[in-house]
């Protein structure tokens, strides 16, 4: 079938969107970015075609007259054992990398120690692997990266101490490890973990209830359809160095616009927080941009702000918003420096202030300078848009609301679960109208 | 703010030289020999700003025009001033303040080497003619501190109500009359004759009748000219030390014939890799360039069929499109109201004029803001002027912020995102309209 | 015990100034327009304006100097680049926000491009309201800027006359320019007494007091500067191991309350600042008889503060002001606070800082924004300029 | 004789240490740090005074001056506080008298400041906000690049071609450093780079306080980054009219410490002089 694909390789995440034909997503995928671009967009578009796989099992399997709770409860089995094998794999990887680290004139008195560690250290990982992976396990992310990196902390604190080695050995270790393992480009053979998984699936509980259908039988089906990528368009940040010809990309902003306007054809501003900048977008009844504003150079009161404060509070992006929704006294704060952001929390828990109160008041000033930028590109006039990384935070949103509704009254404010694809989906869109213009078009 | 290019920067090899371009780098060549020769030749240099610049005034004293603001464009495009304004920070100066004025003084600490390679002179008398930015008036300030010597305060009141009152003309007349022609026959020894300042003038307003002819040429479709690049190097010689000169007429009939036959010839701009491509995108442009990534910024522009048919910045030293000339029967109310018609020292609301109009006489497509960080007098109320320029023309406007000569404040990657989604932008509506018509 | 004459304790002078600072919708100034109709409200920025004129016209001159570290700005920021100070788009905020709202003119003095600017967005963004920009002469003759300066002052008396609907009479300036000289020499005694004991008159109290006369009448505040200086004179407050220091460069962005403070907690007494100039402007009587505007022009040009916003004609002259400052108040050192991308105040830093080297004046320099939260560094190098004088003086 | 603590709170670690002063003769009797990293500072400067007690087998009652420094105010059993730079100055003169000046580089902040030979404080200088080149910066993009504290010196000091961080933001400077590792630059030259600008800005600061000539003692925790050291010391050998010797000293991160203590004593022996002697709450 043909698949038209948009990519919008972001400064913190990198995400990929499939549609097909009749303009459906069909899978979303994403990544962190990192300092290999081409494996950032191979990453996030390898992602969207796993979960265009499980699209298409649902599909197929419903079309056999599954029930859809009972479908949800198979595929959501079937997706956490496809994850799994993934996280092992690359699990494996990382080991390997690690141990070839040790060496050298730093472990010039401990490399068999520290070596031992390390097998110790991936033992018990792989040993709590299948538990971050059951069912109604909270993970602190859904990256590779922040997965196994918390998990290797805090078990390397403790084979560290047992050991009695330097922990920032065993850190060092791992950060040297990291960025290498995850830029290698991602090792494929996708359909044979399908069956692995599926295998492990049925292994556990034979009698899957799917209907009538001979799962097996449809998931080969499924696998053997080809998934041809029939256009695609890159989008975001710093598009000049996007591994993409210049055909195949399209602005950041335009694509924002697209992407918000089909999720909700009526809107006419949309608002995008992403790691380093801020945007906010005006677009007409088809989703045309009228005009743009962005954060200039500073990047306070960017999304990557909150990453710092969760690195300064030790905790992960996702709890922040949660903990401070407790607080109803936010308190002031008037400098969303990122780089001072930690100071500042610092200052304001010695004078003590509580930390849900700091922490609501920090997403209130994030919010204040997103609407800030938004005024500047003409106000919210009606239907209004949140997008972006940031639209995941639930005190982000509520600020948000309260704000809008302070200073434009009652508008309808749209904020979807996956609003972090909007970019990927204008672009994914724009590769589906390139196509249609000049068919001969081909992938990058 | 301000302007003068000239020699070094280098374009493509192979584009054959303009007899206009050959001109005006002889002027410039020679002014800063005069300049530099002054040890020798004995002259006196008076400094002064661009913006109300009084050339007319100053040649009847003999004395040599030299214009820090110049200087300070220099060191950008010649890539020096990132280094000057460090050092000027070094020795004290906050990093918030105007470059323009920092290259200056890091200039001097760092010996004060002019563009032909040679000492530039201290100057014998600064002629603060303090219009449409209040920062010259510290510029100087810390200048006479340097120098010790004579400066002559000018002061040019703002255009607050949009118009210009007989108090103001009198005062600036009073002005000129009392403290600036006087102190200026004293610093020089040369008697004022009211009659050479008369022939300047005349002079003056003939060359300015050719720039208007040239600036107005980007009316036409394609624009033969590049109003905002190209416009720099256009205003050159009559913002700069040669207003009221017979090298200014020469130049400026040059130039505008060269452009006569662009137009002819149906050519678009020439720009630094030779004739531009087809002419996609028309805009008008508010506010300074930036100097240290000059050619990369243009580059951008040209890149992408972009053509700049209006500028407010080649304004900056007189607004002669909306009328004014010199005009040698009141030589010193001429001068006056030359001052106060800069473009920096019209109110807010007359800016937004002036760019609305442009937007529609020269047909163009959009506004672009070069929001310039150093400069308040432009840059602070440049988002309102966007607002209100798009809410009358109902064409987009799009907003890039640099700096005129600190390379820190220029960054590539931001401004090109920028443009890019602005064209493409444009495009999209284009179209969009194609298919709604 | 703290009582003033009138039996009002200090803490309440200051509880009252305090609420006046911290109301950012301006209720007194409301209800003092509302009381009758045909009462108006001119608002003006820093640094001067001349409120006798406006006194005149049967007005009440309203200061607005920003919005401080309380007001969120949101409209405001929308306006400005990040590099451009904070002032003007909270000054926007209260605008856009309706805060200032039963303002019927505004002016906008001649101290930079920002303000400069802000006046013509004003005039844009605020049809319904008298705007204007503000103009002083740079140059000090009476027969060349004086001149102007007495037409631009008589251009404004007209406009407000013709606000009011009957033109504003000598007379009736004469007898405002009586009454805000008796408030300019209360302020100046209110500087002397703190400049003589600064425990018994701790800056941020000072600044609150001096900063209520932006918004009360004039003749409201002069009895409040009276009452709080005979309150504090009766009262025995504790005494600190300070040095003393002038605070400078804080002439139009105003810093926060709380940096004031931290001054003072880190061990410097302020002594004498530019905080609110317009509260002392001239630093003279301005003559009540004769042709007044010729007087108050007279004044402005020859007895007048300095600040970067002003042309000094005399090299010899620069920055000699502050060496005086410094002098007159017995201060030990100098601290310049300057608001970030000040352009005027941080160009004038340099210079100022010569004229104190030669003197051999020691000095500081930071930079804050109105709503600046951090006072760490602040403290921080306040603190080390007193602890030099806690370690190295006689004690 | 008089015993006196030093404890210095900083943004990122907390420093402690003890003296023995007898006229001119000071002894070092002891001394901790303790890594800040989201534990409580003011419970850490009590773990740190116990440490530095226990360690010179003294008891709290021993002690006649508990001085703390940095953001130390709010300690609850100290004497007296005193602000870093003054702090910083005199740590400097003990490390090594010829010092002049003393240039402070820590997580977030650099200082310069020139003292005289007693360690008096003359002028001085903070960066401001907005610092791509602190040391929080540096260490984030090290983790990044995988690369542990004590080897950012040595592969700083082996970069070739370094690359220049032009961002001042160091949130983009963050991007600005990940763009280059796509473009292949070594971490040496990245972190050169980074050095590089961080020099620069200190260079700055110690123009600016009108340092020229004698000995710059760098204190704070980044005097121990060789890499930094040496872009200074290239730096200022650039500027013609510097005449300044750069130096470092394994003991640097103390020099508040150092200098509270020594402070704390002095003020001790002024206060006892005059018979005012205060004591620790
Ligand atoms: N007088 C002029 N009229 C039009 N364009 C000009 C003029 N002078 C310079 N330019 C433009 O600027 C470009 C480069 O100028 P410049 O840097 O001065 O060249 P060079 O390297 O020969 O000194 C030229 O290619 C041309 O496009
Ligand atoms: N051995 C070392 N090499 C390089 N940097 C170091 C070393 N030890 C500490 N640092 C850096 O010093 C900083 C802390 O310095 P310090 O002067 O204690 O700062 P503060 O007083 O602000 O806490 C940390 O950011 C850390 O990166
Ligand atoms: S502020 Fe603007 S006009 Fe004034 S000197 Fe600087 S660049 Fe020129
Ligand atoms: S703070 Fe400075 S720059 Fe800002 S408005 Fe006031 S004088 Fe102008
Ligand atoms: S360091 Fe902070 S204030 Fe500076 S540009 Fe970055 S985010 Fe903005």
């Amino acid at each position: 079938m043909k698949t038209y694909v948009g990519i919008d390789l972001g400064s913190t995440t990198t995400k990929a969107i499939l549609i097909d034909e009749d303009r459906a997503v069909i899978g979303r995928g994403i990544t962190n970015s990192r300092s290999n671009y081409s494996t950032a967009a191979r990453v996030a578009s390898e992602e969207a075609r796993i979960d265009a796989r499980f699209t298409l099992f649902r599909r197929a399997l419903n079309a056999g007259g599954g029930k859809s709770g009972e479908l949800d409860e198979f595929l959501g089995a079937l997706e956490r054992s496809f994850r799994l094998l993934q996280f092992l794999e690359q699990l494996g990887d990382l080991e390997e990398t690690c141990r070839g680290q040790v060496k050298g004139e730093r472990f010039a008195k401990v490399e068999d120690a520290v070596r031992e560690a390390i097998v110790e250290i991936f033992k018990r990982l792989r040993e709590e692997a299948p538990s971050l992976y059951a069912p109604g396990a909270k993970r602190k992310s859904d990256f590779f990266r922040d997965i196994a990196g918390s998990r290797y902390h805090a078990q390397a604190e403790d084979v560290a101490r047992a050991a009695a080695i330097p922990y920032e050995l065993l850190l060092n270790v791992y950060d040297k490890s990291i960025i290498e393992v995850e830029n290698r480009p991602p090792s494929g053979g996708l359909s044979d973990k399908f069956r692995q998984a599926l295998a492990r699936v049925l292994a556990a509980d034979s009698a899957v209830k799917t209907g009538s259908t001979d799962v097996p039988k449809t998931i080969e089906k499924t696998l053997d359809i080809d998934l041809e990528e029939t256009y695609l368009v890159g989008t975001g940040y710093g598009r000049v160095t996007l591994p993409f010809s210049k055909e195949h990309i399209r602005s950041e902003i335009l694509c924002h616009g697209l992407g918000a306007h089909m999720m909700y054809p009526n809107t006419r501003t949309v608002l995008d927080i992403g790691g380093q900048d801020t945007k906010g977008i005006q677009i007409d009844a088809n989703g045309i941009v009228e005009n743009f504003q962005m954060n200039d150079r500073c990047a306070a009161g960017c999304g990557r702000y909150l990453g710092y404060i969760a690195d300064e509070m030790n905790m992960g992006l996702h709890e922040l918003g949660p903990l401070a929704m407790k607080s109803n006294r936010p308190a002031r704060i008037n400098s969303t420096c990122t780089v001072f952001a930690g100071a500042e929390l610092r200052d304001r828990l010695s004078l003590g202030e509580k930390r849900e109160d700091i922490l609501a008041g920090l997403h209130r000033s994030i919010i204040l300078r997103a609407i800030s930028i938004i005024s500047r590109s003409g106000g919210v006039t009606s239907e209004f848009t949140f997008t972006g990384g940031v639209a995941k935070n639930e005190a982000a949103v509520r600020e948000l609301k309260k704000v809008i509704k302070e200073n434009y009254g009652d508008v309808t404010i749209n904020i979807d679960p996956e609003s972090i694809y909007t970019g990927a989906l204008g672009a994914a869109e724009f590769a589906r109208r390139a196509h249609l213009e000049q068919p001969e078009g081909r992938a990058a | 703010m301000t302007i003068i290019v000239t020699p070094k920067a280098g374009p493509a090899k192979d584009i054959e030289k303009d007899a206009s371009m050959v001109k005006q780098k002889e002027m410039m060549a020679a002014h800063y020999d005069r300049l530099t020769n002054v040890p020798q030749t004995g002259e006196k240099v008076c400094a002064t700003f661009v913006p109300g610049n009084l050339n007319e005034l100053i040649m009847c004293f003999d004395l040599v025009n030299n214009l820090p603001e110049v200087n300070a464009i220099q060191s950008g495009l010649r890539r020096q001033s990132g280094a000057y304004v460090l050092e000027a920070e070094k020795i004290g100066h906050s990093e918030d303040v105007c470059t323009y004025v920092k290259s200056d003084i890091g200039m001097m600490a760092k010996g004060n080497i002019g563009p032909n390679g040679k000492k530039m002179p201290d100057p014998d008398v600064l002629l603060l003619s303090y219009t449409g930015c209040f920062t010259f008036m510290k510029w100087f300030e810390l200048l006479r501190e340097q120098y010790k010597c004579e400066t002559i305060m000018l002061h040019t009141p703002y255009m607050g109500d949009g118009k210009i009152t007989k108090n103001m003309t009198d005062y600036m007349v009073k002005q000129l009359k009392e403290e600036v022609i006087p102190k200026l026959e004293r610093v020089s020894g040369v008697k004022f004759d009211i009659d050479r300042l008369r022939e300047n003038l005349k002079k003056s307003a003939r060359a300015e009748d050719d720039l208007v002819r040239v600036l107005q040429s980007a009316k036409h479709k394609p624009s033969p000219i590049d109003a905002y690049f190209g416009g720099i190097y256009y205003i050159g010689p009559i913002f700069g030390a040669f207003r009221g000169t017979d090298d200014a007429i020469d130049y400026y009939s040059f130039l505008r014939a060269e452009v006569e036959e662009r137009i002819a010839a149906g050519k678009g701009p020439v720009t630094p890799d030779g004739d531009m491509g087809k002419e996609k995108y028309r805009l008008v442009v508010e506010g300074p360039p930036n100097y240290t990534n000059f050619r990369q910024f243009w580059k951008m522009f040209y890149d992408e069929g972009a053509v700049v048919v209006a500028s407010t910045y080649s304004k900056v030293g007189g607004v002669y499109d909306l009328g004014f000339r010199h005009d040698p029967d009141k030589p010193l109310e001429t001068l006056a109201e030359y001052c106060l018609g800069v473009y920096t020292n019209r109110s807010l609301p007359m800016r937004i004029d002036m760019i609305a109009n442009y937007l529609n006489e020269y047909e163009a497509d959009g506004l672009l803001i070069n929001s310039i960080k150093s400069c308040n007098s432009f840059s602070a109320g440049q988002l309102l002027i966007m607002r209100e320029v798009e809410k009358r023309t109902g064409k987009p406007a799009a907003f890039i912020e640099s700096d005129l000569v600190d390379p820190r404040y220029f960054s590539a990657a931001n401004i090109k995102n920028r443009l890019e989604s602005y064209f493409q932008m444009i495009e999209q509506k284009r179209a969009g309209g194609r298919a709604a018509a | 015990m703290a009582t003033s004459l009138n039996g009002s304790k200090t803490s309440d002078i200051v509880a009252r100034a305090q609420a006046l600072f911290d109301d950012l919708s301006f209720t007194s100034a409301r209800q003092w327009k509302a009381a009758d109709p045909s009462r108006k409200v001119v608002g003006y920025l820093p640094i001067y304006v001349p409120r006798e004129i406006i006194h005149a016209a049967g007005f009440l001159p309203l200061g607005i100097v920003g919005g401080g570290d309380q007001l969120e700005v949101i409209h405001g920021d929308a306006y400005y680049q990040s590099y451009i100070c904070r002032i003007p788009r909270s000054t926007i905020e209260l605008g856009v926000s309706g805060r200032i709202d039963f303002v019927d003119g505004m002016l906008f003095p001649s101290i930079c491009d920002v303000i400069r600017n802000l006046s013509g967005m004003w005039k844009m963004m605020f049809p319904n309201v008298y705007v204007r920009y503000f103009d002083v002469p740079q140059n000090y003759r009476d027969d060349i800027g004086g001149s102007y300066y007495v037409n631009e002052l008589a251009e404004l008396m007209h406009d407000l006359g013709k606000l009011r609907g009957k033109p504003i009479t000598d007379d009736e300036l004469r007898n405002s320019i009586a009454i805000y000289n008796e408030n300019r020499r209360l302020v100046r005694e209110l500087y002397e007494f703190r400049a003589e004991r600064p425990w018994q008159a701790p800056a941020a109290e000072a600044y609150l007091v001096l900063r209520a006369g932006l918004v009360l009448q004039v003749e409201e505040h002069s009895a409040m500067i009276r009452d709080y200086l005979a309150a504090v004179r009766n009262e025995e407050r504790p005494r600190r191991d300070n040095c003393r220091v002038v605070l400078t460069g804080v002439f139009c962005e105003q810093p926060p309350l709380n940096l004031i403070k931290s001054i003072e907690l880190a061990g410097c007494y302020v002594v004498d600042d530019d905080l609110l100039l317009v509260t002392r402007w001239l630093t003279a009587d301005v003559p009540t008889e004769g042709k007044p505007l010729e007087n108050l022009a007279r004044t402005f040009l020859h007895q007048s503060e300095s600040t970067a916003a002003k042309y000094e004609p005399d090299l010899k002259e620069k920055g000699q002001h502050l060496v005086r400052a410094v002098r007159r108040s017995r201060a030990e050192g100098v601290i310049f606070a300057c608001p970030s991308f000040c352009d005027p105040a941080l160009l004038e830093r340099p210079m100022l800082q010569h004229v104190l080297k030669d003197a051999e004046i020691p000095y500081i320099a930071f930079k804050y924004a109105e709503n600046s939260g951090q006072m760490q560094p602040i403290r921080e190098q306040a603190g080390t300029f007193a602890d030099s004088i806690k370690l190295w003086s006689g004690a | 004789m008089t015993i006196a603590a030093g404890i210095d709170i900083g943004t990122g670690v907390v420093k402690a240490a003890l003296f023995r002063v007898e006229g001119d003769k000071t002894d070092w009797l002891s001394r901790a740090t303790l890594r800040i990293r989201q534990r409580d500072p003011m419970e850490l400067a009590r773990i740190a005074y116990d440490q530095i007690l226990a360690e010179a087998k003294l008891a709290e009652k021993d002690v006649d001056y508990v001085a703390t420094t940095g953001e130390g105010e709010g300690v609850p059993f100290h004497t007296g506080h005193f602000y870093s730079m003054t702090t910083h100055g005199r740590g400097a003169i003990y490390l090594d008298p010829e010092s002049r000046a003393a240039l402070d580089v820590g997580a977030l902040h650099g200082r310069a400041i020139s003292i005289d030979e007693r360690g008096k404080v003359l002028t001085y200088k903070m960066t401001s906000q907005c610092a791509s080149g602190s040391g929080q910066f540096l260490e984030n993009i090290a983790r990044y690049l995988g690369i542990a504290q004590d080897e950012i010196g040595s592969l700083s000091r082996q970069a070739d071609n370094p690359e220049i961080v032009s961002s001042i933001c160091a949130v983009l400077a963050e991007t600005d450093v990940i763009n280059m590792v796509s473009r292949g630059i070594s971490a040496s030259n990245i972190l050169k780079g980074i050095h590089l600008s961080m020099a620069g800005r200190l260079s700055k600061l110690l123009k600016s306080i009108g340092t020229k000539q004698g000995t710059v003692m760098m204190t704070g925790g980044l005097a121990l980054d060789s890499g930094l050291v040496a872009a200074l010391i290239e730096d200022i050998a650039k500027m013609k009219e510097m005449k300044t010797t750069i130096r470092s000293h394994p003991d640097s991160i103390y020099a508040g410490a150092i200098g509270a203590a020594l402070w704390g004593a002095f003020r001790h022996d002024k206060l006892a002089a005059l018979g005012s002697v205060p004591r620790a709450a």
